[in-house]
């Protein structure tokens, strides 16, 4: 019998090490998995990979991860935002590396990890400062640049509710990067505001089925 | 003399088909949805999964997920539709969006664009979806102030400041003109009144062209 | 005002030109646009690239391009099945070109497409004659082999509903290639059981959004 | 002496693990979801966009578009759910699915598979799903007998047919006997009663060795 719903976020973060890539999900404020990234820290994990759109704002999530130097590395597309000091803070003393990545190459390097590809040539960044040191192949008469895949160990994903197969639907514009991301770990980890009955989802709707999905966890809605 | 931006957003507005998808930058850019009549129908496009973007909601009924690009609160029209940020991708990079509008540091009169960074050491660097648009929409139009508050052109031979995509830019509109980037560099399509050719080109770095029928770039049309 | 409805299979197919790279989804009898195939045969078009996962069955749809000699060359993953009678015979004479590819291969040659990407890098395939000729490289210890991007001037897609923004949902396993090839091809035509009324169907639950749609058209279903 | 393909079924169902996500290749392999026990809950997935398949619907209930890879009329268990194709072959290369089952005309001691074309100049080829499968699926059990018809043997030091993947195999299940692909070529895991080793190596054309504790390959268990 398959039952992926774990009791509390503690068990939900259970055997993440230290020194782990872990995909974060959201953009802006929007769909980010703040209770996982919190449990996360709760365990005391660190020498973290980050591999998310934003570098967290405030003193929550991502931002308090940096704020407690778990972070040795990110990955992310725009780590700016008005609240963004722990990232700023960290980077500027040389304690965070970054890797800056369009965004849908971000998106699209995690994709080609998900379905086992090798990597994959994009007209975006060719000229760019962002593809210096990469290959670059002229394909069709336009620049390409080589990117490679992005696996996580592990994935924190939100979505809005989920049965206990794993099988997940999201909300609105929260859905984002998780659907993505789910498939692209070794370990999905998923919050969700409520369970359903397996069977209550409908087949025709489920947006990320539940081969992509390890534990799942219910946090209360706010 | 200089055009108000949002007289310039107007203008744009003109320019975006019935029919049209199209993706808005960050910024100023946004400005153009006002500007859109009702008489089109136009869907927008968000790079975190959103098409049939509609506009801001009333205050108080804002719902903290439902952002656009520039994570504020939208809403979605009748026939929008909802997926995930590799999808959202492929429409910008696929040729799926039919037209970008995009602020700009610089444009280069070979229609290179750099929009993302400055080279200001200070702050962590940031690109976010900026060079997908670039290289992806099937027109991309630059609004931007014809110089910098500093006086210095944005309309140069090639860029100075990092580039975000090379050869990309089809079209700027500016506080002073409307300019086509041809293969012969940039030409000058309408102009403010009042301004002479040369005054336009004082204030342009790269070498201008102007069309047989330059048109008048006005305030209110 | 959007509209992508027209009145009529004839005015669905208007305008595909002989020579055309046609996308036709389906996988064996599910999700076959029959009715467009149909119509592009009475329009006369000829000297076609088809690219299609089975190559038809009995005298419909594929097979009936085929027995009509419209099809210089096939691409898909399976042409034999127990009817493909009309492929068989123009393969053995010599008169249809085949490109063979893995099924997943072919998915995500359209994919890739549609993604606007230059081409990516596959396991699927390697040391096999259907490499032969092709880049391969090792990544990660792995020979994958490159593939480049397939996309279609037309795709001929069936649906079971549109709004008149070309916002479509499928039907159970029917959906197999259709939101692929809608989103690979220049001219995306596609068929549907039903029209429904902007915002009926669901913004969480449409599979193909209007962007990637040019044409709809209601078939009575049989 | 020779199990029937059906007992075969049977020995590969007790390998298959509760709660795994299974592809069965197209034939002979199916014939394994009826040997699986009610104590495990075992997710089906099928190539052209369903996981979560159940048995063959009664007859006269047939949906003609829910049909699985052979093209044979399928039901959907509650938690199953549809997707396109090209995320059915994502879930395929990129070693989600945890196990496939294939058949085979030849699989080499290095874990070649050949099970796609027989050169047979007389039929177009046709590959399918196979070389996703192969390569993708995090384990690959074969499915055969152990010799051809006309008593050729099916493993063998290198393939004669042309390949689907190579080095994929992981366990092969014949009516003979089971074995693993190991770096030193097959391992003999459980053979038939009543067969000696050097029977079994009569029959296989590449050169076998045997585990320490050979189990026996019952008819029933």
């Amino acid at each position: 019998m398959i039952d992926k719903r774990v009791a509390s976020l503690a068990d939900a973060v259970e055997g993440i090490e230290d020194g782990a890539t872990v995909l974060v999900g959201g953009f802006g404020a929007s769909g980010v998995p703040v209770e996982l990234v919190h449990a996360l820290l709760d365990r005391g994990t660190t020498d973290l990979t980050v591999v998310t759109n934003n570098a967290g704002s405030g003193e929550t999530d991502v931002a308090a991860l940096l704020r407690e130097r778990r972070v040795r590395k990110i990955v992310c597309s725009y780590p700016r935002s008005a609240g963004s000091i722990w990232f700023e803070e960290r980077w500027r003393a040389g304690e965070v590396e970054l890797e800056l990545v369009p965004q849908g190459t971000l998106s699209e390097r995690m994709r080609a990890a998900a379905a086992g590809l090798g990597g994959f040539f994009t007209p975006t960044g060719a000229d760019t400062r962002l593809a210096e040191g990469k290959e670059v192949r002229v394909i069709d008469g336009r620049r390409h640049v080589f990117e490679e895949p992005l696996p996580g160990d592990v994935a924190l994903v939100k979505a809005a509710r989920a049965d206990r197969w794993g099988n997940l639907v999201y909300r609105t514009a929260a859905r984002n990067f998780g659907p993505t991301m789910a498939a692209a770990a070794a370990l999905t980890v998923v919050q969700v505001d409520e369970f359903v009955e397996l069977g209550e989802l409908d087949p025709e709707t489920i947006v990320t089925p539940g081969i992509f999905v390890d534990r799942v966890v219910r946090v209360e809605a706010a | 003399m200089r055009l108000d931006l949002r007289d310039v957003a107007r203008r744009i507005a003109r320019d975006i088909p019935d029919g049209a998808y199209v993706n808005l930058g960050i910024g100023l850019p946004t400005l153009v949805a006002d500007c859109v009549g009702a008489d089109k129908e136009v869907v927008y496009h968000s790079e975190n999964g959103i098409l049939g973007m509609g506009p801001a909601p009333a205050p108080g009924e804002e719902d903290p997920e439902l952002i656009n690009a520039g994570k504020q609160p939208v809403t979605l029209l009748p026939g929008g539709a909802f997926f995930h940020h590799t999808d959202a991708f492929l429409m910008m990079r696929g040729g799926h969006v039919d037209l970008t509008v995009l602020g700009a540091f610089q444009v280069s009169e070979r229609g290179d664009l750099a929009n993302w960074a400055t080279d200001d050491a200070s702050h962590p660097p940031a690109v976010g979806g900026a060079m997908d648009l670039a290289v992806g929409a099937r027109r991309v139009l630059v609004m931007t102030t014809h110089t910098t508050k500093a006086g210095e052109p944005k309309l140069v031979p090639r860029c100075t400041y990092p580039l975000t995509a090379a050869g990309v830019v089809d079209r700027v509109y500016t506080d002073l003109a409307v300019l086509d980037v041809t293969a012969d560099g940039f030409l000058v399509r309408e102009m403010v009144a009042g301004l002479t050719r040369e005054d336009l080109q004082g204030a342009t770095a790269a070498r201008l062209s102007f069309a047989d029928d330059v048109g008048v770039l006005g305030q209110r049309e």
